[in-house]
């Protein structure tokens, strides 16, 4: 479920200071934000295949990555050129609704490109972050950029335990689709119910357990980081 | 009949799990089929893959001669002939009441209460877990909770079962009690596939035997022929059943289960 | 086990309840999370600056619970927060064919008082945008005011009026559930017609096309997850 | 020494899981001691009353003759003392690096890093996963999860470990791999006490067994004493080691493993 988080512990700078990987994120961007387009483009391709290099992810799978956010692009972009106007030149694909024209504006064109062009070149950016720097590294940053104590502690455990979650939601889960659970939207429904009620179960379950294995490796409240 | 033409599978195009496997599991006289292998041999991806949970990378799954279609269709077909139980009861157990969690898949097939009924209360009787029947989940022990996820399973009606690890956690007790239950399973006429680090449970258990190593079938056989070779077998971090041990070493006959070689204790002493 | 129960039932209530406000303080589909670079670093920061003063009152809570008498207090807070990432993964179908992901938030508000989530919620935002490519790190103050801050209040509000009016109650999870979702969705639009106003009628007929295209997926996945929520709810008390 | 003084716990007053338990454990001889009983005996209540994870109803419990204290200070001292490793290894395992987690509880004793990491490699080495060192948990397996789990509590160097269940989802490889670390623990001087469901591996790896059951100690002896008595075992649903089958009902010599029994076995050919 968590495929990236593989690639992270096993990418060809994952010895790098993840302070530096921080630093050329940021760079990344900034240049994403910067206003010269043809910038953007170089960052764009050149981040793409930097990061396939270092990852030695497949093609397929690194778009694969992409898929879920494409409806929401395609819906962004729609939000932003679809316009109502009664004058019917300044739309692309003009269609007569009552006494105003809806179509494209042709107005927001350019600026929906440079949106598109923006957001898939901050997107490569994060990506190239996420699939080279370990979670663990990650927390040294927020370490170093001086959050809160108490809430890296929560983060670092968080970030164990999920695992602990993703296996038992993956077991549960399977077990639902053996019995038929997820045949209907209605089943599904209610499979996915019962679902939680049982992941919720593991909260109490594993806090009970880990309090007592705490206890046993002589914890007194603070967790070292 | 399941038959594999050429089955690979990889999680993420890298290392091949299973590497081309060809078999056909469930000869006339092979009731009870044991697959052995290591931690990480693959057992359990190659299992999830003959329910249809993973889809082969490569080659193809044939049932009774007709390949398996990943459809939704397809898919609900395959589980009503091949159910599975896995190693964990707590995470396939999901009602709080006996009953309930096991006419779980009887509800989602939409039968009607009264059959439902029925069938629930013949699997639990055959489990010998009737008396449960109205009990809450959390009362029970291992190995009754062992037997309700069984139970879940068997009221599909369906003509295999996989059982993975099914003497995890039990003690020596329900380890015996499961072996009676596979016995009458087969009896019922159901074919069983079963995976296990007990080496013993499985030499008495099964009557047919694969083992799994770097993702390809590395031996297969009877318990004689397979449980033979020891130099294989510790070569895929396993070890022999001591029956086999002390035919071996000893020189003792070679004996299907233990009640065989107390039977016999008179003759050679 | 069972003595186990009993010896933490009354800690077991407490955890019921506060899952059942979990599920009642939902935060919305992945969907609506703003992606990485679609608002520019002036609107980022922004939201950065609006957010962080639930976000600071959260690490004051948060450091009144671990220094108070719940034993344990930080490996709870991390159960809670891994169990409300995980379960943001469920996947739900939509009418779009996508899938949405429907998630609590609210599990630790009960528990550990109101403001903890917004510390937990922007780590499980942080896990979504590095771990599931989801969202983003600049646009995370966004996502945050959105998800962890406006839908559980308004979900909050929701049920407190419900339960006020004596609107039975898995009436009022359904309907707290749905407008916590609808909340989310509403602001998230209203973020983003903001930075796109339309060039004819400006940020009110921005707001009204970017709230008529996510309609498309959010009503009838407000409307799952409020059913979900009540399933939940039953399966939950009736143990 | 650990001495329990007719101990009684009870989780709500009404049965007794243990009943008026009173034992000295540890002679000189005894370096691993095995706790044996059905699911359900109460093996876990005990072993989490002698880390005074629960509080015993009634009765006392002496380490090295002195009771031991239910205070914030008295448990950490105890808890160094004896240490106990869980059946399940992922919920003991708090750091996402394998080196981190098993330094945890040096950390707490705040030692110089120095010293930490010096015991640390020690350890992981002495479990031969040293080359896991910086690998992160969620891809190890479950082997190495449990040996992960294992060095979390070595390194604190207590004088006793308690183990529930070590061998539990170990392949046959994994579970002589146990047999040996269990020896190196031994050979460094720490006692260990176990309990297991895998009554080959108590046999061949505990020097003393106590049986439990009803809440009491039913029988307690050597390996030759415990384990003769057929009619005690199987009334508390446990089973006699193979090779004391053999030697009852085969009328072989009593061996202690079965290296010895084969290293022999020219004897009696």
């Amino acid at each position: 479920m968590l495929s990236i988080d593989k690639y992270a512990y096993e990418n060809r700078i994952v010895n790098w200071s993840p302070k530096f990987k921080a630093l050329l994120w940021l760079v990344g961007i900034m240049l994403a934000f910067q206003p010269i387009q043809w910038l953007k483009v170089i960052v764009l391709v050149a981040v793409v295949a930097i990061t396939i290099y270092l990852t030695k992810v497949s093609v397929k799978r690194y778009f694969s990555w992409f898929y879920p956010i494409i409806p929401f692009v395609i819906l962004s972009i729609v939000g932003i050129v679809v316009t109502a106007s009664v004058h019917k030149t300044s739309l692309i694909w003009p269609v007569k609704v009552g006494s105003v024209y809806i179509g494209m504006a042709k107005v927001m064109m350019p600026k929906a490109g440079r949106m598109v062009l923006q957001c898939m070149t901050a997107i490569v950016c994060t990506y190239w972050f996420a699939l080279t720097t370990p979670f663990i590294q990650i927390l040294q940053v927020l370490k170093a950029a001086r959050f809160p104590r108490v809430m890296i502690e929560v983060t670092m455990l968080m970030y164990r335990f999920i695992f602990i979650f993703i296996d038992a939601f993956e077991q549960i889960r399977q077990a639902q689709k053996l019995r038929f659970g997820y045949d209907s939207l209605s089943l599904m429904i209610r499979s996915s119910g019962i679902l939680a009620k049982m992941l919720f179960e593991q909260v109490i379950i594993n806090y009970e357990m880990m309090t007592k294995a705490l206890d046993a490796k002589l914890y007194d409240g603070d967790f070292y980081i | 009949m399941i038959e594999l033409k050429n089955l690979s599978f990889s999680y993420d195009d890298k290392t091949k799990i299973l590497n081309g496997i060809s078999l056909k599991i469930g000869a006339d006289d092979h009731k009870v089929i044991g697959f052995m292998g290591h931690n990480g041999a693959g057992k359990s991806t190659f299992f999830l893959n003959l329910v249809g949970e993973l889809k082969p990378t490569d080659g193809e799954i044939l049932i009774d001669g007709k390949p398996v279609v990943y459809s939704k269709k397809g898919l609900r077909q395959l589980r009503r002939k091949i159910g599975i139980v896995f190693q964990n009861s707590d995470q396939q157990i999901f009602y709080s009441i006996v009953k309930d969690d096991v006419a779980f898949a009887l509800h989602n097939l939409k039968l009607p209460p009264a059959e439902i009924n029925r069938r629930v209360e013949k699997v639990l009787s055959e489990l010998d877990i009737l008396p449960l029947k109205d009990r809450p989940i959390q009362y029970l022990s291992g190995g009754q909770k062992k037997r309700v996820a069984i139970a879940g399973i068997m009221v599909i009606g369906s003509e295999w079962i996989l059982l993975d690890e099914p003497t995890s956690g039990l003690d020596p007790d329900g380890r015996a009690r499961m072996k009676k239950l596979i016995q009458k399973l087969v009896d019922n006429g159901q074919h069983i596939i079963l995976s296990s680090h007990d080496m013993d449970f499985m030499y008495e258990t099964c009557d047919y035997f694969y083992l799994l190593g770097k993702g390809k079938i590395l031996e297969q056989g009877n318990k004689q022929e397979v449980f033979n070779n020891e130099q294989l077998l510790k070569e895929n971090k396993l070890d022999q059943p001591w029956l086999v041990k002390i035919h071996q070493k000893l020189g003792l006959p070679l004996y299907d289960n233990e009640q065989e070689l107390f039977a016999n204790d008179g003759q050679h002493n | 086990m069972m003595g186990v129960l009993k010896k933490y039932r009354k800690f077991i209530l407490f955890l019921t309840v506060g899952f059942v406000y979990t599920l009642a303080y939902p935060m919305t589909a992945h969907a609506m999370h703003i992606m990485e670079g679609m608002l520019p670093p002036k609107w980022c920061i922004f939201w950065f600056v609006v957010s962080a003063p639930f976000f600071i009152y959260g690490l004051y809570r948060m450091h009144k619970i671990v220094n108070s008498d719940v034993p344990n207090a930080k490996v709870m807070l991390a159960l809670c927060g891994a169990f409300v990432f995980v379960l943001s993964s469920l996947k739900l179908p939509s009418v779009t064919g996508s899938c949405s992901h429907p998630t609590g938030v609210g599990l630790g508000t009960v528990m550990f008082g109101p403001g903890v989530m917004s510390v937990l919620g922007v780590i499980v935002l942080l896990f979504q945008a590095l771990l599931l490519a989801h969202g983003g790190l600049t646009t995370l103050g966004a996502n945050e005011f959105s998800m962890t801050i406006v839908g559980p209040i308004v979900g909050y509000a929701v049920w407190k009026l419900c339960r006020a009016m004596k609107v039975n109650r898995s009436v009022s999870l359904f309907l707290c559930a749905m407008f916590a979702d609808w909340s989310t969705y509403v602001t998230t639009a209203f973020q983003l017609a903001i930075v796109f106003p339309d060039p004819n009628g400006g940020v009110g007929a921005a707001l009204i096309k970017f709230l008529g295209i996510y309609a498309v997926t959010q009503i009838p996945l407000a409307i799952a997850e409020g059913l979900l929520t009540v399933i939940v709810y039953n399966l939950v008390i009736s143990n």
